[in-house]
């Protein structure tokens, strides 16, 4: 089973998983990745996420079966949210299922280093004082984490 | 040609809209070529693309880079770069 | 929180993700590691798993404090079963959180490697036939994947 | 020496016993010295042993090599490469 998908809300990390395994015997691995909100500073109300809809469906579908064709996976799902995210909130989910370890570290890893760089959604802070703050700025680290992935890689 | 153009985050913002349809002249080839003649329509649209190297752009909700052509597009969308995840 | 337990019964994977962030805004990532037990050829009942009680949860914990101190966690579990666990079922946990992505998949994939050559564990097949089959044998790649962690490592 | 040995897997399926008390001549010096004196006491310990390079030792519950000295020891454990995870 692979699935994509955007929401607004929240996504349940155990239930993905079952579903992912329902069943199978044949999967030894399941590797979950959630990103959450930060607030290191305290001063952060909620991060509001803005999408393009329609091509981040598409842009995730599409690094899922980059992954799919670089791995063995027997299953995988990809859940991004939009709209206001408080701190401590989920944001971003990525569930691999293999035979092998390896390759559910190996396909998590990549989606989720894709997903950073190519799927169209952005970050603008909401402050506790009211006010709006600044968009998050893209990070070079994110763009060099996808250079690992151009030449060879572990399978 | 005409043709749907959509923008996000700080790019949206400093356009001042979400989306417009514009006519094109023949003259406009690639997204590089857009981005030029959308700078010269107005103050909005200079402050947006002030850095254009920076700015991400789209055919049809496909990344591409600023020399593809733009021939047959149907929806241009420009953005900064992204910050998912 | 730092947390490392063996017992028989089964885990809650999202429970215990949810007990390392609680009350916290400071993790940005955390990364879940599951082992299940695998039937390819469909003649297994269950996998015995003996351990050396004591021996298992200090090399667990001495993993964990290895981890510690290569990477910026905020948080970390090891759970590892022991007993008769059938095809489907759960094996090992390895959950890790911490403020950067990075940080968190290293050190989930760098415990796993340890737990598989150093925890004092092992797997005896039982067949459906009703006879016991064999010890399951360690593998070189798990020796291997070892190495990687010998010299450089990520941050 | 008194000390306590512990088996596991099927070290211990060989050797028939989960652990025992033994008491151990002054000339037993290393891990590798224990196996050697085990080995001598029947079948079932050279067995157990027949691939000594491949058995895994620990002493008080830590990892060792054959060549560790056993001084001191109160808990020696053999077994085979871990499988677990």
């Amino acid at each position: 089973m692979f699935t994509v998908r955007v929401q607004p809300e929240d996504f349940d990390l155990a239930a993905e998983q079952r579903k992912l395994c329902a069943g199978r015997t044949d999967i030894g691995a399941v590797v979950t990745f959630t990103g959450l909100c930060r607030d290191e500073r305290g001063t952060l109300a909620a991060l509001e996420l803005e999408h393009y809809p329609g091509m981040a469906e598409e842009e995730m579908a599409r690094v899922l079966n980059e992954a799919k064709a670089r791995w063995p996976l027997d299953g995988a799902v990809l859940v991004h949210r939009h709209g206001l995210i408080r701190p401590g909130e989920n944001i971003v989910l990525v569930v691999t299922a293999s035979r092998h370890r390896k390759a559910a570290f190996c396909a998590a890893e990549f989606l989720m280093d894709y997903l950073k760089s190519c799927a169209p959604f952005w970050k603008k802070e909401h402050l506790k004082d009211g006010t709006t703050g600044a968009w998050v700025e893209a990070k070079d680290t994110d763009d060099k984490a996808l250079e690992k992935w151009s030449g060879d890689f572990g399978t | 040609m005409s043709l749907k153009l959509v923008y996000f985050a700080w790019v949206r913002e400093r356009i001042g809209k979400p989306e417009e349809h514009v006519e094109l002249p023949p003259s406009v080839v690639t997204i590089g070529d857009l981005i030029a003649w959308l700078t010269m329509r107005g103050e909005e649209y200079a402050y947006a693309f002030e850095n254009a190297p920076l700015i991400r752009a789209a055919i049809d909700k496909a990344h591409v880079k600023h020399d593809a052509p733009i021939a047959g597009a149907r929806e241009i969308a420009f953005f900064p770069p992204m910050t998912g995840g």
